[in-house]
């Protein structure tokens, strides 16, 4: 019998997501069996608040912000990779950032727009012209709708324009050959060309929105629009978790069978080798008098999605009232000394004796995960962009897609009682940062494992071939040929894994130990305790951390020829 | 154990030897307990950590099960579900100081110590409404002039309003009677609901109720000044406190039938096998404050305006209406766990 | 030193190479010579270890390295190199970068590869390219790195894909004459695909024609033209290659008998320089129209139209050649092939 | 209908196109003849519009399209189809959805597309592979998608960039009547660069020779043979090329004096079929040692070394051919052009 190729390395993948995935997974699922909470959720008087209505909402969110990230992030991509618009590294950059906006700040800058007087408060700007809007503006799917398509754009345009980056030039001057205008260019061929990446984006696109618990909670509650995060957090929270975790296997299900569609319809036999042996010049398309109109558009859609929620944020940081966001500001949130008169007494952040320690801590953490994650993420790639082995290519699919899907607190539950006590020669490792950064890497993956595998995707066949041909080892291609080559695709990756980190709050919170404290769980203190100032303070310094990567990334990848 | 029976004093020596003591917090004042404890104990570490009441039951039953006891003392809220998750499953160990157990009303003793009392209860604008509370019961909040005007978290989203809700179950007899109060007729009962604090939910969800995510939400709802008429809604009490940082003018309805809102407490216990056992009791002893009026600097964190301290020696804030005139009502953890399902589920239904 | 037996490769739509058997000694020059899509490719690729067979086995000296089914040694451990028919140049390494590689995986030291990378890029006439990436050479040098790099570790098994296709003529035979030089210095078993007649008479020791996945003769190179096996190779073969004019019942065309044909049906080989061409309508000639003409060797080839079939004359260069010509057919041929496809 | 004018391009590497002007009648078929890296593909590009000239004009009819440093109307504005050297297919899309693609740009009906669909691949002997992946393909076949590609909209601007070059020789042969006939029925200006100097003579209304970016010799293919303007062209056209033999001060090689040479030096141009070879030396005749004999058109084309050159004589087709041999020169030579490239 010959084994069928890849098989190895296909098993080598797997048996870390089944430790870092699978486990955890049916450590959850084992929670439910047997509990009533599977006919609670499924058939009883309750499924259809409890279940069906958030379900279909949450789908809508989902496919909706899937397409509508793919329609602004693809666009963006193609601007700034493949067009001469003009600033086009500044896009780039602003482009990416919208995933780092915690989606409270993006919610924020729609309400300050469109809020009405629903939830009593401050108005938004359109109240204050004299328009109040209306609840279906305000409040439910849309608004919702709209900040998660604002923020998971990012996600789209990071994916895909790492793919675009390595597109060869010649396929792309065909088509302009064939007389298409630059419109019909961009949807009939080159967003086609990077369906992997495309469908990479979708995925996490669709992944983060359904799975997204703010934006929901505060653009959909006042108008009672359920999704299955807020259920699921609401389940946990008043503690039937047996019938959150139900949800959540739920929402794994049905992800899982959209993926699986997505990827046989979208993916199929065809290839995307559009990296090929045959040497072909980079290109830019010229865009001639819409140069200044594209960039503007671009611009205004950045404001919106990127400058806008910023600055409240930032705003949110220095102002002493939360209804009034652009007065009175000051710095002793940030760097005020103790004054009882002043915050109850709370010293500013940079006050704090633990600011540093978390610093450093969460830097390290974001790296580390990242590296172990890319790696994972780009052998994972390699088994999914390979010759097809029945069940295992699928199994490693999904279960590298399926962690952002997972209530984090389930899944850092399930870190604890999986490995944190140690068996036989293992040692226990709960309270140790290493139990932390497992848990992240695995909630992580599905950034690493899709970006790897949009980009892989694009190497055409020959080049690994030639590269065996001369009698280099598996390890020693991977490292000379494939990783260079997706190179794009791996920083992407790294850089989004590594923003999910830092930001991570629902992992961290169940798994940090005093010793390793954590920047959002500097946040996360202070705003338990209602100083919303000094949280936002911290989400400012993460988001400052998150743009300064983006930057760093930026520059790696222009090294690149 | 004989260990429960020690004073601080006597503890100090054993819990000196262990040299340091977990504690799962829901706030992260124990921050500065923390400081105020090493510098009363030099030589014992206190750690603190700050976990919201689900994440520190997720957190003690994922330790149970991996047979690793991390936390000696858990801080917490929610104490229906902590009764019923934690303490009836045995992962959790009462433990009330000798020195306090004569100062504490048996109430708040059992099942579990209660250091301090919180509310969700009924609060207003005052800018909007000088006059005083807009209403004077309960029920005036399911009348259409209220419609769409009545602001809470969504008690499916956050256990103190469920609690809330439960109670009012619970009160189902002094529900009744305030509605014949408020509208002169006995009340009557839609079929599938079983008792007037059931109706009263559901009416109220039928009038429009608008739920938010969080208190915070709730509280620039209602508060916020500049508003021509701003909404009511259910939030805590000590929240006022923040009114002139946060520019807002909420005041409690204090006047209300047959209650304003729940009165909940804090709760501190030992951990079933803690690896610090004297510690943990010195912990415990420290964060139900020392002798003095204001319960010293083990209690200063907690004593705040809206808050009340269970032990009777300790005086009330000043600025805040004393508990004994306070018009909530005190839940009862046991009963509430009983039923708070079931009023989940009617809640479900009614979304 | 190569030997295949039974090789068949199917990628799922039906099988590509067929039940091929052929051996060939060490140092051999083993040149695959047939039409597009017949398989040439994927032989390669089979030998190479990067395609595993359907069925069938092939042995490199007495090491049997892939046998259908069952086991195929990895390309990495079979110490051949291969020049793909599309270069397959590692697009973020230099000229330089790409012939290097190869000789750092062989593990040799720095100055030693720096003189071999010299060496390979000075014969290809690309030295100056060295620092240029892939993307900034034109195709004929891209061709030529990718050449290169296979020669530049010397691999004692050397497979070419069309390695010279997008070379000019005068570089061509250039490039040719170093690579004969070279098979003669290591004696490296060495497989050629090309569509160029020159090169694989000029190459070969054996070379094999191939017709949708099947071998329809083996043979050195100088046999091919002499005694082709099939009415397929006669066609195939030769600068020009041969006329076949059906023969029906003893006539050409069925029509215009000839008395050394008499009886015979079939595809009389006629070569072009067996046909000869005049102006003027002669015993037996028929008429035809000129389509073109072709300076060659000194000669010009004349294809011309003939009972709508197309056939090309050699004739002397400065012939007299109106647009409608006669075509003088010979008396006979050598060899007539059965009519039909022996494999349908 | 196309006119260059001075035209130059610079990748920022020196210059690779230099210079050039020529232009070209409406409905003409302009073959880019020319080494490897000299500069066809870059010429090409810049008529498609997919790169602008660093200097210098090009024009359609009077439409001016690019001018060096100021204007270059893009591509999907030129109507020019192309044939990329590489390919350059959509690996997405299947063989049939690569040929449709233009088509439905073109907006074209779906019966009509179909139709045009299915008479390209036909043509190109493909059609069999309609529903193929481009991935699926040999790679002769993927050329053939290329050129089914670029002609099934039938553009009114022909580009080819070496469209055939990995195509067997049959095939080209029917390739390039297609071309033929679709150049006579479409009237489309072409402009095709070739390796193959059969496609060169045959398909050429003009020829335009270039050498490291400049123009050799631009004129109609039969004069190219007939009247090469310089060494280089005269060493680079034909079949065989001719030789080019150093004469100094009336000698051969500077050391066999030939009457007719008397007092020339330069390199003298030598048809192979002007040289003949002997098996025993004749008066006059040089030593030469035998490096290859290729079959062509009858004949045998015989490449030897003399004097440290080699040459290449044709002789009849049995010719004895030891490996020593003697070669005599002819008494004169047509042309004798001056030593040393013009442009160093
Ligand atoms: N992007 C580039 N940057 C620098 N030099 C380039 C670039 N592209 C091509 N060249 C150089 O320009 C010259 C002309 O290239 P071009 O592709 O036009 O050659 P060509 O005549 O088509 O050759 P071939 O027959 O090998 O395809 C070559 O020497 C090549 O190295
Ligand atoms: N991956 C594949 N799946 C299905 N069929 C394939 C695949 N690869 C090649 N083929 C088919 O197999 C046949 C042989 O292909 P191969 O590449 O060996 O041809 P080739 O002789 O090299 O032709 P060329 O001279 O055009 O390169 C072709 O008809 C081709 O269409
Ligand atoms: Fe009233
Ligand atoms: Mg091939
Ligand atoms: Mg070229």
């Amino acid at each position: 019998m010959i084994l069928p190729k890849r098989l190895g390395l296909t098993l080598v993948v797997l048996v870390p997501l089944i430790l870092l995935v699978a486990a955890p997974l049916l450590s959850i699922l084992g929670q439910t069996l047997g509990s009533a909470a599977w006919s609670d959720v499924l058939v009883s008087r309750l499924s259809r608040n409890l279940t069906w209505e958030p379900l279909g909402n949450t789908m809508i969110l989902g496919l909706g912000t899937a397409i509508g990230s793919l329609l602004i992030g693809g666009f963006f991509a193609w601007l700034v990779v493949m067009t001469d618009v003009p600033l086009a590294r500044t896009l780039g950059v602003l482009a990416t950032l919208p995933f780092m906006i915690p989606s409270f700040a993006t919610a924020l800058a729609w309400s300050s727009l469109f809020r009405n007087s629903r939830t009593g408060g401050s108005t938004g700007m359109l109240a204050g012209l004299g328009f109040d809007s209306p609840d279906w503006l305000a409040w439910g799917l849309l608004p919702t709708l709209f900040v998660l398509i604002a923020q998971y754009y990012a996600l789209v345009f990071t994916v895909v324009a790492a793919a675009l980056a390595s597109l060869n030039g010649d396929a792309v001057e065909a088509a302009e050959m064939s007389g298409a205008p630059r419109r019909r260019i961009l949807l009939g061929i080159v967003l086609p060309m990077v369906t992997p990446a495309l469908l990479a984006g979708a995925s996490l696109a669709f992944a983060a929105a359904v799975s997204n618990f703010a934006a929901p909670a505060l653009m959909g509650l006042p108008v009672r629009m359920q999704t299955l995060s807020t259920r699921l957090f609401g389940m946990i929270e008043i503690g039937q978790a047996e019938r959150g975790y139900v949800l959540a296997i739920l929402l794994i299900l049905v992800s899982a069978a959209l993926l699986g569609v997505g990827n046989r319809l979208l993916v199929g036999r065809r290839s995307f080798a559009t990296i090929s042996g045959k040497g072909a010049r980079r290109h830019r398309m010229k865009l001639g008098r819409a140069r200044w109109p594209l960039c503007c558009t671009a611009m205004a859609i950045c404001f919106v999605t990127t400058l806008g929620p910023i600055l409240l944020l930032v705003a949110a940081s220095l102002a002493p009232q939360g209804s009034a966001l652009f007065s009175d500001w000051t710095l002793q949130f940030w760097t005020g000394a103790a004054d009882p008169d002043f915050a109850r007494g709370q010293a500013g952040i940079f006050r704090n004796p633990q600011i540093v320690k978390a610093l450093v801590i969460t830097l390290g953490l974001g790296v580390a995960v990242a590296v172990a994650a890319v790696i994972l993420g780009v052998l994972a790639a390699l088994v999914l962009t390979g010759p097809r082995i029945r069940v295992l290519t699928e199994t490693v699919n999904q279960l590298s897609f399926l962690p952002m899907l997972l209530p984090g607190i389930a899944f850092g539950a399930a870190f604890i009682v999986l490995y944190g006590a140690g068996f036989g020669p293992v040692p226990g490792l709960y309270g140790t940062p290493l139990l932390l950064g497992l848990a992240l890497t695995a909630a992580s993956l599905p950034f690493a494992v899709q970006t790897g595998r949009a980009t892989v995707a694009q190497i055409a066949g020959d080049i690994d071939e030639a590269a065996r041909m001369t009698g280099a080892s598996f390890p020693r291609r991977l490292v000379a040929i494939t990783l260079p080559l997706a190179s794009r695709g791996l920083i992407a990756g790294a850089l989004l894994v590594f923003v999910n980190v830092v930001g991570d709050l629902a992992i961290v919170a169940l798994l940090y130990t005093p010793d390793t404290p954590v920047l959002s769980v500097l946040s996360y203190r202070y705003a338990s305790d209602g100083f919303q100032q000094f949280a936002n303070a911290i989400t400012v310094v993460i988001l400052a951390i998150s743009v300064a990567a983006t930057a760093l990334a930026q520059l790696l990848k222009g090294r690149r020829p | 154990q004989h260990l429960d029976g020690l004073s601080a004093a006597d503890l100090l020596p054993q819990a000196q030897a262990e040299g340091s003591v977990t504690v799962y917090s829901f706030t992260s004042r124990i921050g500065r307990v923390e400081e105020a404890f090493e510098a009363a104990y030099p030589g014992i570490d206190m750690i603190g950590y700050d976990l919201s009441s689900t994440e520190q039951i997720t957190r003690l039953k994922a330790e149970a099960a991996a047979g690793q006891t991390v936390a000696d003392v858990i801080y917490v809220s929610d104490t229906p579900v902590v009764t019923t998750e934690l303490l009836e499953s045995g992962l959790l160990s009462p433990y009330v100081p000798p020195r306090v157990a004569e100062l504490v009303p048996a109430q708040f003793t059992s099942p579990l110590l209660a250091q301090r009392l919180s509310t969700k209860v009924l609060m207003y604008n005052e800018e909007t409404y000088p006059d005083g509370a807009p209403v004077d019961s309960l029920w005036d909040l399911t009348r259409p002039e209220w419609a769409g005007k009545v602001v809470m978290v969504d008690p499916l989203q956050r256990g103190d309003y469920l609690d809330l809700m439960t109670e009012i179950v619970l009160r189902a007899e002094e529900m009744a009677t305030a509605y014949e109060a408020e509208f002169g007729a006995p009340i009557e009962l839609d079929s599938g609901l079983r008792s007037a604090g059931e109706q009263f939910i559901a009416d109220l969800f039928a009038n429009d109720l608008v739920l938010v995510g969080s208190t915070d939400d709730v509280n620039a709802a209602i508060g916020t000044l500049g508003q021509e008429a701003a909404p009511i809604g259910f939030t805590s009490y000590s929240d006022r406190r923040d009114n002139a940082e946060e520019g807002w003018a909420l005041q409690v309805a204090n006047d209300v039938a047959p209650a304003n809102g729940i009165v909940f407490p804090a709760v501190l216990a030992l951990t079933a096998a803690p690896q610090n056992p004297a510690a943990a009791r010195l912990a415990i002893d420290f964060l139900m404050g020392d002798d003095s009026d204001t319960g010293g600097a083990g209690f200063a964190p907690f004593y705040v305006a809206g808050d009340w301290a269970t032990r009777t020696d300790i005086t009330p804030h000043q600025d805040a209406i004393p508990l004994d005139q306070f018009n909530g009502w005190q839940i009862d953890a046991v009963k509430s766990a009983e039923i708070r399902a079931e009023v989940a589920d009617l809640i479900l239904t009614l979304q | 030193m190569i030997a295949i037996d039974r090789l068949t490769k199917d990628y799922g739509t039906g099988p590509v190479v067929r039940d091929i058997s052929l051996s060939v000694r060490p140092g051999a020059f083993l040149v695959l010579l047939g039409p597009s899509g017949c398989g040439k490719s994927t032989i390669l690729r089979m030998l190479a270890g990067l395609e595993a067979p359907t069925a069938g086995t092939i042995r490199f000296g007495d090491r049997l390295v892939a046998q259908g089914g069952a086991l195929s040694l990895p390309a990495e451990k079979r110490g051949a190199g291969l020049v793909f028919q599309s270069y397959a140049l590692w697009p973020h390494m230099t000229v330089a970068g790409n012939v290097d590689w190869p000789l750092k995986v062989a593990g040799m030291a720095a100055p030693e590869r720096r003189r071999r990378v010299g060496e390979a890029l000075e014969m290809m006439g690309i030295a100056e390219l060295a620092g240029r990436h892939t993307g900034e050479i034109s195709g004929g040098q891209q061709q030529r790195v990718a050449l290169a790099r296979m020669i530049a570790p010397r691999p004692p098994v050397m497979l070419f894909d069309e390695p010279l296709s997008n070379l000019d003529a005068a570089l061509r035979v250039e490039m040719r004459h170093e690579l004969a030089r070279i098979h003669a210095e290591t004696g490296a078993t060495s497989v050629y695909v090309t569509h160029d007649q020159v090169e694989a008479m000029t190459l070969a020791t054996d070379v094999a024609v191939l017709n949708r996945g099947r071998i329809e003769q083996f043979a050195p190179p100088m046999q091919l033209l002499d005694q082709p096996a099939s009415a397929f190779v006669a066609r195939f073969v030769g600068t020009p290659p041969a006329n076949l004019v059906p023969v029906r019942d003893g006539a050409w065309f069925g029509r215009h008998p000839a008395p050394q044909l008499a009886g015979r049906t079939g595809l009389a080989m006629v070569r072009a320089e067996d046909l000869r061409l005049t102006d003027s309508p002669a015993p037996g000639s028929l008429p035809a129209e000129r389509i073109e003409v072709i300076p060659m060797a000194g000669q010009w080839l004349v294809t011309a139209r003939v009972e709508g079939q197309r056939l090309t004359a050699v004739v002397p260069r400065g012939t007299a050649l109106p647009d409608r010509l006669h075509i003088l057919l010979p008396d006979s041929s050598p060899t007539i092939f059965p009519e039909g496809d022996p494999h349908p």
